[in-house]
């Protein structure tokens, strides 16, 4: 398939294209292909039946799709499949890890987090330290450079037990490189989390490779349904967690006293799955292998590239862009701001209205005026990233993020919405 | 909401650009402090209060043009008013006052200076 | 809707017809109407898009989808929107109440199950009891009858804090009314905690007739996708809950020292929920209300007098059923077994190939023959019931279970199964 | 599983009505008890060595007819075997013996002695 095929593949686009509508919204979720739609309906109209345990037709049928899946997704990051446990989504993962793991923990044990996660790698690591008395430290690196093993290494000590990093920032697009970082967690004797769901949907990503002991990824950022996910464990590092949560299918034995666990990965997925999540997630798999992860890593570098140029060129008054300008380290995520309005604060509250007298426009008017003007559709506020918003030293972002079906065109129309927007909202 | 109420509002620009009632009241029996988490906006209403009856409400806002004006026209409408009104006024009032249709999110843009106002009054009355 | 137009609604019985299969697993996972297929698909097609936070259109069309779907859902069974948690499936509900309920207990304190519950009911509560020493017990009922105040009463005590019991049996169809059991728990000053799982999807069911704290049910085993369930709490109980999982959406503030939660219910959904998931459902429950569930739940007894009716005729030597036969408290569901194979007892293993000896025929044999004979799918095992299986005296039994789409010659062809299955198998 | 075989087979008829080398060991080296979650099912198998080499190997189960049958005509292929005979055992040998195309459910049926072999064989040989 080519770049210029891909647009056909998603039936969305015949509605977004008619009435003129730009998505650049996919690093909050993706678009799906037809491949994905039909393998959920597929298996709505042709096999819907529960897993594991049927011995019957369908059910062996349905077995055999979503061990299949399990196995396309775990090659497609060079896992095995007893690697790769279903979850929700990178936010349960990483919970997951927080009650797990975490109950493993104790009292003064630390935690190295970073200013540039998403609340999914802080919230639950903030619960774990209600829970355990653990200390969290953050690795506090600069918006326009990717985090370095240097950031790193002056916060571990002989009690780090934990380093939880994303492989890239979901504000800032910067893509840290993993592998060195690693090694630093390791030589520590701490355990490596990485937080993919901003790099395994957008470059080649290989465990091995990178060495982490867990990483989180989502489905729906990757064309894939929404409702499922995944956490790779290495296979000795699940077989030493205790259990998440209990009930169908985790256990191997249940009596009124006790119950005794089932092999990983199972152990960790209680309940009846997301069936055809599971099987739609493995066709957007295929559907990007098929693209080449490095071809899709191409495309988003190119439209990043472009759209850096085109702010460099268009020029525009009190435009201010975050994240690195090196292009190799930077995934298809722009944050910018048109003036920026100072973060809220409680100690110095001025009696003014910054906004206005700074001539910014708020992200929330900016992507409501982007969308009612160009149709382009474009997310604001905190992405989920309040403390890197804070750092930057603003009360809120506008993003663009791209995808496999992004062209050169979405870019000029976001540069067109800006104009716009400012024209109308400008002061 | 439909793009051309938004664009082209002129309550919305109005009240956005020179908000009434815009500030802090020294001597306020009731500060609140309340934050969007769509957005992570925020403002601090004041409210000063004479028995049941509201005498001055104040607000800052970091917030968008409509929590801006929401919060604008919500301050001119309740000032003066007594406990009892103002805890009777809707999220529907407040959303038409601004005469806007708005998507969900923005509609929580719109209700922040209410729900500040709301606390507020709960807390103030409940004090006592 | 007429019960004899329900099979139209399901495009998989085009397959199925075809190739003369007859499934009788619902209490295990339903089929899928094209009404909720098509809510689904439409979402892919024409408003996928991330929810909650997006000021752009099709966010904002994302975004009253799923709230709609919560209220819809909720009115269901007589709760508000606020009162509705999305969840995977009753087994994460159960988790979530095990973990956050849970971490309010203190040792000693006591919860109070019983030996019909699924894995789902006791698993979650085995595993607090190891973080927070609690005690459990168990109504140890007869498998012929329901669970009635009666049982519960005597191991009332003044420790106890949760009564957490299944409002229908999904191993012997048994049907526990709950109110006045809910009364004794709430006299008692303890929380009254409901698997809906089987019940829901059934019959009609009301949280404040029952007036039960809260309630677990699975979108997949009533019509709807898989990866989607719902926690109905009550509206001040769930507030006074601590939060499950930390992350995306359920936050309002996150700084690199602290957070503070979304308000109800979302304060509950950490990350990207499945949102087709619950559009899906919400298809499901408009499909269910259109055919009324009291007519459901007379379908059902319908099936299942007729069951019980032709098991009785066949005289079927060694055929053995559970469950009470008091139509008035029966769910379509049947469990039976040709002979009983006794329940493995480490000390006292007898060298005998027992089934053999007595002319049983294994579950797992008779489902396999069932479904190579004459196309009928039953599930054979535990049911994730292994506490009551144990109680039954067996290994196993073998499980038949009913839903809108099946009809009396599903059941013909059932006992027609069974006794070729015995023909094939039989001594 | 193809319907045709199962139904038909003789291997699976023959071996789970008369198994082979069903009982106890007095005096076995290794006792394994292993449940297939699945069901619930419960094989316990006990193995006698001599030096490297099995020299008895029996079984009960309380299982299907297939986890009998897979019992029996494992139990018959690795009488005698060496340790690393037993180890190098694949679950892909044990299945084509028996000679049926299983389903996913069914061929933990067929594995559940299989594991207990292989755990048995780890636990004796790890001990000294
Ligand atoms: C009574 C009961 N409770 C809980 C469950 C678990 O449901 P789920 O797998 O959807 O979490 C089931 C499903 O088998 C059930 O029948
Ligand atoms: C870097 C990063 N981590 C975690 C998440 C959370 O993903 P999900 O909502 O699928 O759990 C996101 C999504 O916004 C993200 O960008």
């Amino acid at each position: 398939m080519k770049f210029d095929e891909v647009r056909e593949h998603f039936p969305i686009f015949k509605k977004l294209d008619a009435e003129g509508i730009v998505y650049l919204d996919s690093a909050s979720t993706t678009q799906k292909p037809f491949e994905v739609i039909n393998a959920v309906t597929d298996f709505y109209e042709n096999h819907c039946s529960n897993v594991h345990r049927g011995v019957y037709r369908l059910g062996e049928e349905a077995t055999e799709m979503f061990n299949h899946s399990r196995e396309n997704i775990g090659k497609f990051i060079g896992a095995k499949d007893r690697e790769i446990v279903f979850v929700r989504n990178t936010t349960e993962a990483l919970n997951l890890l927080s009650y797990s793991l975490g109950s493993t923990l104790k009292e003064g044990d630390e935690i190295i987090l970073s200013n540039s996660e998403h609340h999914s790698n802080i919230v639950p690591w903030q619960m774990l330290r209600e829970r355990k008395k653990v200390r969290l430290k953050f690795v506090n690196s600069r918006h326009d450079r990717p985090i370095s093993p240097e950031d790193l290494s002056p916060l571990i000590s002989s009690n780090t037990k934990i380093v939880s990093l994303t492989e890239c920032s979901n504000i800032l697009g910067n893509i840290n490189d993993i592998r060195p970082i690693s090694k630093i967690a390791h030589d520590a004797g701490a355990v490596m989390i990485v937080d993919g769901a901003q790099s395994v949907p957008h470059m080649p990503v290989n465990v091995k490779d990178m060495d982490c002991d867990f990483l989180a990824f989502s489905g729906h950022k990757m064309l894939g349904p929404s409702g499922i996910g995944c956490l790779y464990g290495k296979e000795e590092a699940l077989e030493e967690l205790p259990p998440f949560m209990g009930g169908g299918e985790m256990i191997r034995t249940v009596t009124k006293e006790n119950f005794s666990c089932e092999d990983i990965p199972i152990k960790f997925e209680a309940g009846t799955p997301n069936i055809e999540g599971a099987i739609g997630f493995s066709a957007a798999v295929d559907f990007l292998r098929n693209l080449g992860m490095s071809s899709v890593r191409n495309h988003e570098k190119e439209l990043i590239a472009y759209t850096l140029k085109k702010e460099e060129e268009s020029n525009i008054e009190d435009l201010i862009s975050y994240g690195t300008r090196n292009i190799e380290k930077r995934a298809g995520i722009y944050a910018f701001n048109i003036g920026e309005i100072p973060k809220f604060d409680k100690e110095h509250i001025s009696s003014e209205n910054v906004s206005v007298k700074i001539h910014a426009i708020h992200p929330h008017d900016l992507s409501s005026l982007a969308d009612r003007t160009y149709g382009v559709e474009l997310r604001s506020g905190h992405h989920c990233a309040m403390p890197m918003t804070e750092d930057l030293g603003v009360s809120a972002t506008t993003r663009a993020s791209y995808y496999v079906y992004n062209t050169r065109e979405d870019v000029d129309k976001l540069f067109e919405a800006i104009k716009a927007s400012i024209r109308r909202f400008g002061f | 909401m439909t793009g051309d109420d938004y664009i082209n509002s002129e309550i919305l620009d109005e009240h956005f650009r020179t908000p009434r009632n815009f500030g802090r009241i020294t001597g306020h029996d009731v500060e609140i402090i309340e934050t969007n988490p769509t957005c992570g906006d925020t403002i601090v209403l004041d409210m000063k209060f004479k028995g049941d009856i509201l005498v001055d409400i104040k607000y800052i806002t970091r917030g968008c043009s409509i929590s801006t004006a929401a919060a604008s026209i919500l301050s001119e409408n309740l000032m003066g008013k007594t406990r009892e009104e103002i805890e009777h006024t809707t999220k529907e009032d407040v959303l038409a006052n601004i005469g806007l249709k708005l998507g969900p999110a923005r509609e929580r843009c719109a209700l922040i200076s209410y729900d500040a106002v709301q606390k507020g009054i709960k807390n103030h009355f409940k004090r006592k």
